[in-house]
């Protein structure tokens, strides 16, 4: 990262391309599969990327790297539902799993082939391995994490937005006189497109001549993550977080029994915890955890500054609490004032009855067409 | 063994606040301190070294003030430091630096082969994870990235089992030395100084290389120069605005209020939707 | 093998560093350890520099030094809810190089002095707590222990410049635990304003500066002082009050600050500043009488961690630096004429206190303490009695001089009665002499 | 009226996790004996509090003052110490 200036926007320099350069045109969006499964970061990045190409009036392209066979076969397809004019396929059994080298060479091989002007990849584990060794061999820009993709009208230029500094800034890069440029997205940041089942397009078989005995990384074995019982309030989608509002220890039960039927984890303010009501790894804000969860319910938690610096990166939060100005519900984005321990209760049950957990009573359907 | 670990000197981040009022950057007396997800690298270096025996030397791409941070590297055991500091690397993006690093540790490796290269997964102030695939490409050397556990180092026949993180389980790779390892956060836990340690790193000489001494050949690969990318704009997030949405909440009806508010925020917030839609029994993601 | 010094120093505030630099100076084999990640992480003070105890140990200091303000008025503010009077001394001879007194930011000015005293070539290691001293058989001191794996270290001598808990002293048994009745707690905060925005507000040009000391309704009736001191681009403010009177009140030092910070002769110098950090802070109140047994077999006290402030005049930084020179030369004289620094030999650095204005002043008000704990009327009468003469005093109402100034004497007569005054006076007299 | 939270939320820490530099040597003697709890007014940092007959103790905003074992003179109550090195408040101004 190169030092941070002012907040004032510097006049960026006039890029010129090189001649070379301005053979590369398209987007690509690298389709990451793993045993058979496509990533859901791919499909959302398809969405983006077709935002883009149309903005450049360029194809959109997707990338995809298996071992040949009817799976590799179906993402091709709904690589094009997910809007992408044409399908580049490299089929090798070398690439039945993840590793480094033969997808780095892959990569590179096609991309020094077919020249895009912009490559996207999810910011995966697998995602930002590739996309870390793949812009090293093409001495290319690389952005990680973006939040936000946008195409300069000037000099049709990609601007990506994204965090620094642990979140609390945000920065705008721009790749200079180099090709393609390369950006990673995280999952859930871009919205999910909706797929047209009418559309197809081209397939290019690609054979980057990879040898199995050339490769020296094996794989071993694969082991799946089985139910994980340490509390991951880092990595948790959702959130639910109980305060002292809540009265008493014992009220705690009810923010367990809402983040049970939600698959959340449970949360918890340095005053609950400064209580004795739950242990100190739950507590989120300045001495403890900071979190980035999709939804974050927040039961008698005033908000203040310290508990609010670790979650208000939420993306949707949710407060309860009986007193009508407590701090929260100015960067709450949904409050509702009254005794959290009859709202808990209540909401259990909403949420149950919406994801129709077994314990409630609710016919399937109504959540299938609500889904 | 010989094992060079790469650490960077990064401002304490948490302590970077954006003013909630006037938006500016608060950077006023913001402490400097060693990248955070270093440190699971340097603790797994020292742990291979403690088994295996051998020397471990600390590397840093960065201005004189960096040198602290190495002082403290090696308070934990390391043997050796080298700061790579040299004007010409300023404003350098990770491309650049990991030419700059790559560089220097095949200078080191001159010295004395390295077999294993050790990076933090990320920096808090760059995010971009990409030095360390940066150096294993330059060097050839195998990349094991995201690794949370090393099960097993074959000297004999120079091999080394890993556990990788990967998409929803662990991958059990072996490959074979010399190879660039990034550990992932929380797989190890840093150890607590020893007092001959302490000493030792406070009477250390802290190595200095500059361009020549690193072995940088092509100048213009390094510093502004061979970065591709700029920042162009810096500015703090855009506070929320407008105050919650308040739902009314009748106490003798709560049902009420919850259901309004869940069709509120099912129809607000996609991101929230797709979360709960997975948690639909049956879900099968397409 | 276990690491020897002549002598190891613990603490790395301006006490310990103007010790470890002396005898760094003089060619000893010096060891600082300091608790903190680096020097000044864990210190917290107004923070006033008196030039004159810094000149004697590096002259040159203001070359490199990073100061704040060089202060050219001094204000003394006695406060009632919605008033002060007071007196403001400024002057221009503080405009004239060298100046007398600065305001510094401790974070910065202690890294500063300790890169210094690294310099001077003693070795200072930070994040090493000391958690006890190593005695030999006879009990002479003759090492410390660190909490670290095989954290035995050795020293002919050890100097304990740990700050006011004196915590390293007092678990060694060297002496009594510090009490209520001989502390003050303090807090305080740095609020950022712009650099303009602050030498407007004080009429300061440059690198001037102003700093007000308070007494009166600000500590709510305990005994104590607040201050509001100008830095370059910040503003050190804070209040405190004594431990044994906070104990005996419900205010938490929090809301003391916060009233204080709202007082209408305070908020507008305050008005749209950042607060980006607080502080809390215990000080030596109980001078001269509160001395324990400074130095002993093997050991010796230095600043706050004996007490050395001098509270009256708010002097803590230079007695710190005096008495850290003094320790150093005693040992200096010692060691290098290879006598054991025995508790006699060591009878001479308090020799050299008694020689310097740090024992005289210390002497001098040794009887303030008590006085002002005893006669409250000094921080609770006379502030409104003043505040309400010059009240009256300076409206303009038609009523004759003679009848204002017959009723400003009634208001002092009637809260403290004739013999109340002169007793005020007399005991005031005493207590300075 | 400002919370104390607002205050150490500027404050720079390093929180030693599972290692609390302050302990209450006997519960009991907090909660029956001692009649004032001054120590919950006095610790600037609100680490102190005294609720439903119990005193809690939280030193993660500790400031290091020593207050609370000062204070505590009456029952000597308060086992006190500096946290590891390294660990605790880190002044960035002082």
């Amino acid at each position: 990262m190169s030092e941070v200036k002012t907040t004032k926007p510097i006049k960026k320099r006039k890029i010129k391309l090189d001649e070379n350069l301005l053979a590369y045109r398209g987007v690509w969006v690298y389709i990451e599969s793993e045993r058979g499964h496509v990533h859901p970061v791919s499909w959302e990045l398809m969405g983006q990327g077709r935002q883009l190409a149309d903005q450049l009036g360029v194809e959109l392209c997707a990338v995809l790297m298996d071992a040949a066979g009817p799976a590799l076969d179906a993402h091709c397809n709904s690589a094009f539902h997910f809007g992408a004019d044409r399908c580049y396929r490299i089929a090798s059994p070398v690439l039945s799993d993840y590793r480094n080298v033969p997808f780095t060479k892959a990569l590179t091989d096609l991309v020094n082939a077919h020249k895009p002007e912009i490559l996207l990849l999810g910011a995966t584990t697998l995602g930002r391995d590739l996309a870390g060794s793949v812009a090293t061999t093409l001495r290319t820009g690389l952005t990680a994490d973006c939040t936000e993709l946008a195409i300069d009208p000037e000099d049709r230029c990609l601007l990506s937005t994204r965090p620094t500094f642990g979140g609390s800034l945000l920065c705008t890069i721009v790749t200079l006189n180099y090709r393609p440029q390369m950006a990673t997205v995280r999952h859930r940041v871009m919205p999910m497109p909706e797929p047209q089942p009418e559309r197809t397009g081209l397939i290019v078989d690609f054979d980057p001549g990879l040898i199995e005995t050339d490769i020296v990384t094996k794989i071993l074995e694969f082991i799946p993550d089985e139910m994980r019982d340490k509390p991951h309030l880092p990595y948790a989608e959702i959130i639910v977080s109980g305060g002292k509002g809540l009265g008493k220890a014992d009220n705690f039960k009810l923010v367990w029994d809402l983040a049970h039927v939600l698959g959340a984890e449970v949360g918890a303010s340095r005053a609950a915890i400064h209580a004795g009501w739950i242990g100190a790894d739950r507590q989120v804000g300045q001495t403890g955890k900071t979190v980035r969860p999709a939804l974050y319910i927040a039961a008698g938690i005033s908000g203040a500054i310290q508990h609010r610096v670790g979650m208000e990166g939420a993306d949707c939060i949710i407060a309860l609490n009986n007193d009508p100005n407590a701090p929260i519900f100015d960067f709450a984005h949904y409050a509702i004032v009254g005794d959290c321990n009859q709202i808990l209760p209540a909401l259990t049950r909403s949420f149950g009855t919406y994801l129709s957990k077994p314990e409630t009573k609710v016919v399937m359907e109504t959540a299938k067409e609500l889904a | 063994m010989h094992i060079v670990v790469c650490i960077k000197q990064v401002p304490d981040s948490t302590h970077i606040r954006v003013h909630p009022v006037t938006n500016t950057i608060m950077r006023q007396g913001v402490p400097a301190i060693i990248n955070p997800y270093d440190l699971f690298a340097l603790e797994e270096a020292l742990r291979l070294k403690d088994k295996h025996g051998g020397r471990v030397t600390v590397i840093s791409m960065g201005p004189p003030q960096a040198a602290p941070a190495l002082r403290k590297a090696l308070s934990f055991g390391c043997n050796d430091a080298v700061l790579i500091t040299d004007k010409i690397f300023s404003g350098a993006d990770t491309l650049a630096t990991s030419y700059v690093l790559a560089s220097a540790i095949k200078m080191l490796n001159a010295e004395t082969p390295v077999d294993i290269v050790f990076t933090g997964k990320q920096t808090i102030d760059g995010d971009t994870a990409q030095v360390g695939p940066g150096i294993a490409k330059r060097l050839e050397l195998e990349l094991l990235t995201y690794v949370s556990r090393i099960n097993a180092v074959d000297r004999a026949n120079g091999q080394i089992t890993v556990e990788r993180r990967a998409e929803g389980g662990v991958q059990v790779l072996q490959t074979r030395l010399p190879a660039l390892i990034t550990m992932l956060e929380g797989s190890n836990e840093l150890r607590f100084a020893t007092t001959p340690n302490m000493f030792r790193a406070a009477r250390a000489e802290i190595r200095h290389w500059d361009r020549t001494s690193a072995g940088i050949e092509d100048l213009k690969l390094v510093g502004l120069k061979g970065s591709p990318t700029i920042v162009s704009r810096v500015f703090g997030p855009t506070p929320r605005a407008e105050k919650a949405v308040q739902i009314d909440f009748d106490p003798s009806n709560p049902e009420a209020a919850c259901e309004a508010l869940l069709a509120k925020v099912l129809a607000e917030s996609p991101r929230v939707k797709k979360e709960l839609a997975q948690r639909l029994p049956g879900y099968q993601e397409d | 093998m276990s690491e020897k010094f002549d002598v190891i120093i613990v603490g790395a505030g301006p006490a310990g560093n103007s010790a470890a630099y002396t005898l760094a100076k003089a060619g000893l084999r010096v060891l600082q350890l300091e608790r903190g990640e680096y020097p000044g992480s864990k210190n917290v003070q107004g923070a006033i520099l008196y030039a004159s105890s810094l000149e004697r140990i590096i002259p040159d200091f203001r070359e490199t030094a990073p100061l704040e303000r060089h202060i050219i008025e001094q204000r003394l503010w006695m406060m009632d809810e919605k008033s002060f009077i007071g007196t403001h001394y400024r002057s221009d001879d503080f405009n004239s190089e060298p100046y007398n007194r600065y305001t510094i930011i401790r974070a910065r000015f202690d890294k500063w002095f300790s890169e210094q005293v690294q310099a001077a070539g003693a070795l200072v290691i930070c994040e090493m707590t000391v958690r006890a001293l190593l005695r030999n058989e006879q009990g002479r001191v003759i090492g410390v222990e660190v909490e670290r794996e095989d954290g035995k270290i050795y020293a002919d001598a050890v100097i304990l410049a740990d700050g006011v808990n004196s915590l390293v002293a007092t678990q060694a048994g060297l002496r009594k635990d510090i009490q209520a009745g001989n502390v003050a707690l303090a807090v305080k905060e740095m609020i950022f304003l712009p650099k303009e925005t602050i030498e407007s507000r004080f009429n300061l040009a440059g690198q001037s500066g102003v700093v007000i000391e308070m007494l009166g309704s600000i500590t709510e009736g305990m005994v104590g002082t607040g201050f509001l001191y100008t830095n370059k681009d910040s503003l050190a403010i804070g209040v405190g009050g004594m431990l044994s009177d906070m104990k005996a009140q419900k205010t938490t030092p929090v809301e003391l600050l916060e009233r204080m910070k709202a007082h209408p002769s305070i908020s507008p110098l305050i008005a749209g500043g950042e607060t980006r950090e607080y502080a809390a802070h215990l000080i030596p109140e109980g001078g001269y009488k509160a001395l324990p047994q400074i130095y002993g077999d093997g050991w010796l006290l230095v600043g706050d961690s004996a007490g050395f402030v001098n509270s009256v005049h708010r002097e803590g930084s230079n007695l710190a630096m005096e008495t850290g020179r003094l320790a150093a030369e005693t040992l200096i004289e010692l060691l290098q004429a290879g006598t054991e620094p025995s508790t006699a030999n060591l009878a001479g650095y308090k020799a050299r206190l008694d020689e310097s204005f740090v024992m005289k002043d210390m002497k001098k008000y040794q009887k303030i303490p008590e006085t002002l704990h005893k006669r409250r009327q000094f921080i609770n009468d006379y502030p409104p009695l003043l505040n309400g003469a010059a009240h009256k005093f300076f409206t303009v109402d038609g009523q004759d001089k003679r009848s204002k100034e017959k009723e400003i004497i009634a208001s002092f007569v009637k809260r403290r009665s004739l013999f109340g005054l002169l007793g005020d006076a007399y005991h005031l007299w005493r207590a300075t002499r | 009226m400002i919370k104390v939270e607002e205050k150490l939320f500027q404050n720079r820490y390093r929180v030693d996790a599972d290692l609390p530099h302050i302990r209450v040597k006997d519960n009991t003697v907090c909660n029956d004996l001692c009649s004032t709890q001054q120590c919950t007014v006095c610790c600037p940092a609100g680490c102190w509090t005294f609720e439903a007959g119990k005193i809690g103790l939280m030193t993660d905003g500790c400031l290091e003052c020593g207050a609370c074992r000062v204070v505590c003179d009456e029952f000597k109550n308060v086992d006190w110490n500096y946290p590891r090195g390294g660990y605790g408040i880190l002044f960035k101004f002082g």
